[in-house]
C-alpha cells in the first residue's frame, strides 16, 4: 500500500486515544457524505451514489485492524469503506466529482473505486469470488495479509456468494467476509428477500460466523478485532455478521421505506452512541476539524479541472 | 406520453388482457415499483401474478423459463441491463434451446426486460449496452425500445409468437415523449413504416422523400432519437438529406426496409450505442455489402462507441459514446 | 402427460405386487444402460452418455410417487430417471441412436430429453430455478401437482442452486429436490468439492430435509413416499438426500476412481438387495421378460432410419 | 506431436518456468487430469499452483481474477467451453473492466482455455463454439488454437502481456499432429508467417504463391483443417488456387494479412464453426468491404453454421455444423 498521508483532521493522529480517533473517523464519513448528498442537490455531480449514514461503525471498526499488505472489497455503498481504508477524501470527492484528480480519474465513478488494497464494483456479489482469489493469492505468496470483502444482507441472493463460501471454507483461504445487514436490499425488506437463517448460510459450509446486533463501534470493534486476527493466525475464512441499519436513501432518490422505521433508528446511530464518550470540548474540536478539512477539500476539489 | 409511462401501462394492459402474462424482477414491488418505475402499481393490482423477487438474476431468468415452459408468459425485469450478464448461461443454455432441443415439444416464451444505456453518468457496471453480446444466440429476438414505436406493440409481439425476447429499453428514452409516426409525419420529418410480414415494422423518417436522399442511417433506441435530430437538422441548415430507418426488432434483422432505403440512397450508415467490435452495425455491413455489391457509392459505415469502459465522469463519458456529435461528423463524411 | 402405454415386460402391470414392480423397473434401467454401453462398444453410438448403474432404486421410488400432472427435472445422467417416469425405452434408444423416431427426434441426444412431465439438460445446476419456475406455474395454476428435480453432489458447486433455494423457500414453491449423493462428482470425491454440511446447505434456507443412506429401493420408498406428498399436500418446497452410490464410469471413459472402492459396493447395489424379496422364478421370469424386450427394442431401434 | 499433449507440456513448462502460473478447473486432477486430459500431471508435479475445483464456474472466474489482481497468472479450464456462459458476468463486468476502470492502476491477466466444437455428436450443450458472444468484449484477446501454431506461444504472449485472454481449443484438434510450418511449406502447401507486430503471427497457406490465387479464406480453429484440406484438394484437382490465413488472435482482429491477401486475390470468404449472425467473420466482413471497397471483384462471403442448436445426431450434426463440403461449395462459388 502507497504511503498516502491522509489529513490528521480527518483521521486523527498517533497519539489520539480510541474513542478519539473513532469519533473522529466516523464522523469524518458521515460528513463527507452529508456534504456530497448536498453537491448532489446542487446539480454539481451526475450519476447517483450510495452513502452509508448509519452504518459508519463498522466501516471504521473494520479498517482500524487492517495492515497495509491486507486487502478490502466493497461494494456500491464504498464510500466509508474506501474513506476508513485510506483517509482520502480529496481522491473519492474528486472521482465522484469526475475530475482527472479522482482515485480512478474520474472513470470509475462512485461505485467502482482502487487504491492500493482497497477494490469495489458495482455488480453484487461477483466481487466475492475475487476477494477469495486475492486470499489464495495471499496464501500462494506465504504472507499473513487477508482478504476482506463486505457484502449485505440483499447480497446472499446472489449465487456467486455460495460459490465462494464453499471454495473459501474447502482450500482454508484466509477470506473474511463481512456482511452488513442493514435489514433492507434497496427498496425491498429482508423479509421479502430472504428465507433461512442468515447464520446458518455460512455455517452450512463449514464457516465459523460471529454477530452482532450494535451501531456501537467499541461493541464491533472488539468482535471483528478478534474475527480478523483469527482469519491472520489461522489462515481460514471466518464470517462476521454485522446487523446494523442504513439511515440515508438506497442511492440518491428515495427507496420507500416506512418513514416511521427509519426516524426511529436515528436515536441509536452510530455517532450518537459514541459521541458521549469523548467530552463536549473533544468532540466539538473534530467537529470543528473535520467541517474545515472537508470544507477545504471540496474547494479544492471543486477547482479541479 | 413518456416511455416509461406508456411501457408501465402497457404492462398493465398485457397483465389484464392475457391470465399467461407474469412479472418479475428486483425492487419492482409498489410503492418503489422498479428502479425506473416501470412497475409501478403492477404488485398492488396483479398481487398474484407479479412478484418482487430476491438479487438473483440467473434464478430470475431460470424461473422464468420454467414459468414459461409451464404455459405462463413471464417477463422479468432486469434493473440493469448489465446484469443481463448474469442470465447469460440461462438465455443461452436453457430459454433458447429447448424449443429446438426438445424437437418441437416446447415452447419456452420469456421476455426479458432490460434498460441499457449510458449518458447518465452511472459509470462502468450501469451504463452498457450489452446488447451486443445476445444478438446471434440462435432462436432469441432482440427488440429495442424506440421513441417511434409504442412499447405494447413489443408486448403483444411476444404474446402472439413463442420465441424468448429481448426488450432492450435505452434508459433515456423514460422520460422522453414517444412520438409514434400520425398522418405520415414526426414532427418536421416524413414517417412511414415499412418491414416484413410477422416483424415489428420498422419507421422511416426523413425530411424529404426518400428519392432525394442520399445516405440511409439505420440507428435503434435513443440512438435513433439522436440521429433523427441530426438528420432534421443536416437537411434544414445544409440541404444534406437522409433517411433514418429505426427499426424495433434488431435481431434478426428485418432487412426489407434497410435494402429499400439503400437500393435509393446507395450509401448506408449504421448507428448504435454499444461498443465498436462485433456490434450490430457489422452484421448489417456484412450483409448489405454483399446484397448491395456493387450498387454502393461508398462502403457501409458503422458507428459505434469506443471499445472500453463507460467512464462514470460525463465529460469522458460524452467522449466515448456516441453522441449526436459523432453522427453528424460521421454523416458529413459519407456525404463528402 | 400423453398416453404412452410402456411394455408391461419392463413396466409391469397393475396386478404386480410392489416388490415385483420395483424389481422389474431396476432390471429394466440397469439392462437398458448395460445394453447401450454395449452397443457404445460396437462403435453403433456416437458422443458420449452418463449411466446411472447402481442408482436405479432412486429413480424407480421417486418416480412411482409421480402423478401425471408433475414435472420432472434431471440432468446429465437421466436415463433411469426417464425410463422410470415414461417406460419408454425405444424412444430413448432411439435418440441416442440419433434416430428420427427418438424422443427428441435425435436432436437432444442422451443429456437432453423431454417427454411431457420430464426434461433434463446438460448445464450443471441450471434445470434447478427452470424446476422452482415450473412448481410456481404449478401453484398460479392451483393445481396440486408438483415439480421434482434431481442433482447431484457435485452440482451442490453451482450458484444457481441457492438462489433457487431462497427463492422455493419463500414464495412456498411446490418444489421437491432429490439430491443423489454418490460421492462423486466426474472424477472428484466429495470431500475434494464440499465443504460443511449436506443437509445444512438446505436447511440454511429454511427447507425441511430428510436424508437416507440406503440403495434399498423399499427404504428409499419409504422415505420419498412421505416427502413428495408433504410437498403435494403443503405446497411448500422439500429436499430429499439419497446418499447412493454410482457403480458405472461417470461418461463412457473412465474416471479415474479406485477399482477396490467401486468394486466393494457391488456387493449392496439396489437389484442385490431387492432381488431377494422375489423367489427364484419369478425374477428369472422379469429378467427374461426385460431381456427379450429390450433385444426387440434395439432390432427395432437399430432398424429405424 | 499431438495437440492435446503440446498443450499439456506447454502447461507444464508455463508452470515451470514462471512461478506467477496458477492453473484451476473443474476434475483437473491426477490421475483424470481434467476431461481431455489436458492438465495431465499438473496437480501431481505443481501441487500448490494447481487445483481441481468445484463445480462452480462463476467462482473459477471471479477466483482467478483475485489471483491476477494478486500478481499471479491463472490459467482456467473451463471443461467445455460451453459453460462459459456462466463466466460472462466476471469476463464483462470484472475481469476485462479492472484494467480501465481503476485508471490503470490494476491489471487482471487471467487466461480461460475453453474447449469448443462439435462433430463429435455430444448435443447441444457440449459442442457450441459460443466464442463469438465474447469477441468484442472491451479489452479481451481472443485466442484459437489452430493445427498450424504451438499453444506454447499463446502462453508466452498471454505472459508476456498484461491482458486477459481466452483462449478457444476446438475439440476435434486434440488427437490432431500440429503442423506448424517448417521449411515455408505445410506438407504440400506454401507457408509463410505474416501478421502485425506484437500480435501472434497468422499462417498464410497455399498451393501456389499468393500472386496466383483468387480467393482469400481466412478461417481459424479447426476450421482451418478443414479449408486447408479443401484448398489443397480443389487447387489439385480443379487449379482453383486459394490463399488460406489462419489467425491465431481471432479478437482483436489482426487485419493486416488478411488485407495482404485481399489485396491480391480481390476475394475473401471467412469460415468459421460458431452459428451465423453477429459472428466472426461479420466482423471481418464489416471492415474489409470498407478498406477494400471499390476493389473487390466479389463481396466477401461469410460461411458459418446454421443458426440452431447443435443435434446430438451425428447426420443431423453434419448438415448443420460447417464441414468440409460446405466450404468447397462456397469456394466454388466465389470462383464461379
Ligand atoms: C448483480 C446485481 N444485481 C442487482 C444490483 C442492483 N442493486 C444495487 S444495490 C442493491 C441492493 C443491495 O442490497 P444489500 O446487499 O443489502 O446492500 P445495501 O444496499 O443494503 O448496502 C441492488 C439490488 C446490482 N448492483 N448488481
Ligand atoms: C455447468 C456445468 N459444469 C460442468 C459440467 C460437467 N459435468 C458434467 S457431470 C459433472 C459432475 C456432476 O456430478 P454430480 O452432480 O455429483 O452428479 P453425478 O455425475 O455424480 O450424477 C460435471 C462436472 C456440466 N455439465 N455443467
Ligand atoms: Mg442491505
Ligand atoms: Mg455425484
Amino acid at each position: 500500500m502507497e504511503a498516502f498521508q491522509p489529513d490528521p483532521r480527518l483521521f486523527g493522529r498517533p497519539a489520539d486515544d480510541l474513542d478519539a480517533r473513532y469519533y473522529r473517523r466516523m464522523r469524518f464519513i458521515r460528513r463527507f457524505e452529508e456534504k456530497l448528498l448536498q453537491l448532489f442537490e446542487e446539480g454539481i455531480l451526475a450519476g447517483t451514489t450510495h452513502c452509508s449514514i448509519g452504518q459508519e461503525a463498522d466501516a471504521v471498526a473494520v479498517m482500524a485492524h487492517l495492515e497495509p499488505g491486507d486487502h478490502a472489497f466493497s461494494n456500491h455503498r464504498c464510500h466509508g469503506h474506501y474513506l476508513a481504508r485510506t483517509g482520502d477524501a480529496l481522491g473519492l470527492y474528486a472521482e465522484i466529482m469526475g475530475k482527472d484528480a479522482g482515485v480512478c480519474r474520474g472513470i470509475g465513478g462512485s461505485q467502482h473505486i482502487c487504491a492500493p488494497g482497497f477494490k469495489s464494483n458495482g455488480i453484487q456479489g461477483g466481487i466475492v469470488p475475487t476477494a477469495a482469489g486475492i486470499a489464495w493469492a495471499q496464501k500462494l505468496s506465504k504472507s499473513n495479509d487477508v482478504s476482506v470483502v463486505f457484502i449485505g444482507d440483499g447480497t446472499l441472493g446472489e449465487g456467486a456468494v455460495y460459490e465462494t463460501l464453499n471454495i473459501a471454507q474447502l482450500w482454508s483461504l484466509p477470506l473474511w467476509i463481512v456482511l452488513e445487514d442493514n435489514g433492507w436490499s434497496q427498496s425491498t425488506p429482508l423479509a421479502a428477500n430472504f428465507a433461512g437463517d442468515m447464520r446458518m448460510r455460512f455455517e452450512a459450509f463449514g464457516l465459523p460466523v460471529s454477530e452482532i446486533e450494535s451501531t456501537d463501534v467499541k461493541a464491533i470493534d472488539e468482535v471483528v478485532a478478534a474475527d480478523v486476527a483469527r482469519v491472520r493466525e489461522t489462515r481460514t475464512p471466518h464470517v462476521t455478521i454485522l446487523h446494523t441499519y442504513r439511515l440515508c436513501n438506497h442511492s440518491k432518490s428515495s427507496d420507500a421505506r416506512p418513514e416511521e422505521e427509519v426516524k426511529a433508528r436515528w436515536a441509536t446511530e452510530p455517532l450518537v452512541i459514541h459521541a458521549p464518550r469523548l467530552d463536549g470540548g473533544a468532540r466539538e474540536a473534530i467537529d470543528a476539524d473535520v467541517e474545515s478539512a472537508l470544507d477545504e477539500v471540496i474547494e479544492h476539489a471543486r477547482a479541479l479541472p | 406520453m413518456i416511455y416509461s409511462r406508456a411501457l408501465n401501462e402497457a404492462l398493465h394492459r398485457a397483465l389484464g388482457e392475457d391470465a399467461r402474462v407474469v412479472v418479475l424482477g428486483e425492487d419492482i414491488s409498489d410503492p418503489y415499483g422498479g428502479a425506473f418505475k416501470v412497475s409501478r402499481g403492477l404488485t398492488t393490482a396483479f398481487p398474484d401474478r407479479v412478484k418482487t423477487t430476491p438479487v438473483s438474476e440467473q434464478a430470475i431468468a431460470g424461473i422464468s423459463a420454467g414459468l414459461a415452459l409451464g404455459g405462463y408468459r413471464p417477463i422479468a425485469e432486469v434493473m440493469f441491463g448489465d446484469f443481463l450478464s448474469l442470465c447469460f448461461d440461462q438465455l443461452l443454455n436453457h430459454i433458447t434451446k429447448y424449443h429446438a432441443m426438445y424437437a418441437g415439444q416446447v415452447t419456452c416464451p420469456v421476455m426479458f426486460r432490460a434498460p441499457m444505456g449510458g449518458h447518465r453518468g452511472y459509470g462502468p457496471t450501469h451504463s452498457q449496452s450489452i446488447e451486443k453480446h445476445f444478438l446471434g444466440i440462435p432462436h432469441l429476438r432482440v427488440v429495442a425500445a424506440s421513441p417511434y414505436h409504442e412499447p405494447y406493440d413489443a408486448f403483444a409481439d411476444f404474446l402472439a409468437k413463442d420465441d424468448p425476447v429481448l426488450f432492450v429499453e435505452h434508459k433515456l428514452l423514460y422520460p422522453k415523449h414517444i412520438t409514434a409516426p400520425t398522418d405520415g409525419r414526426v414532427g418536421e420529418l416524413l414517417a412511414s413504416h415499412a418491414g416484413s410480414e410477422g416483424v415489428l415494422p420498422s419507421v422511416c423518417l426523413s425530411l424529404v422523400p426518400r428519392e432525394e436522399c442520399a445516405l440511409t442511417i439505420v440507428a435503434y433506441g435513443y440512438e435513433a432519437l439522436l440521429a433523427a435530430s441530426v438528420v432534421e437538422k443536416l437537411g434544414m441548415e445544409d440541404e444534406l438529406f437522409c433517411e433514418l430507418v429505426v427499426p424495433a426488432q434488431i435481431a434478426p434483422v428485418d432487412f426489407a426496409p434497410i435494402d429499400a432505403s439503400v437500393s435509393a440512397t446507395r450509401r448506408l450508415l449504421t448507428v448504435e450505442e454499444g461498443t465498436a467490435g462485433w456490434s450490430w452495425g457489422d452484421r448489417v455491413a456484412a450483409s448489405i455489402q454483399r446484397s448491395h455489391f456493387g450498387r454502393l457509392a461508398k462502403p457501409v459505415e458503422v458507428l459505434a462507441s469506443q471499445p472500453t469502459v463507460i467512464p462514470g465522469a460525463r465529460r469522458l463519458e460524452q467522449e466515448m459514446l456516441v453522441g449526436a456529435h459523432h453522427i453528424e461528423q460521421k454523416i458529413r463524411e459519407a456525404l463528402s
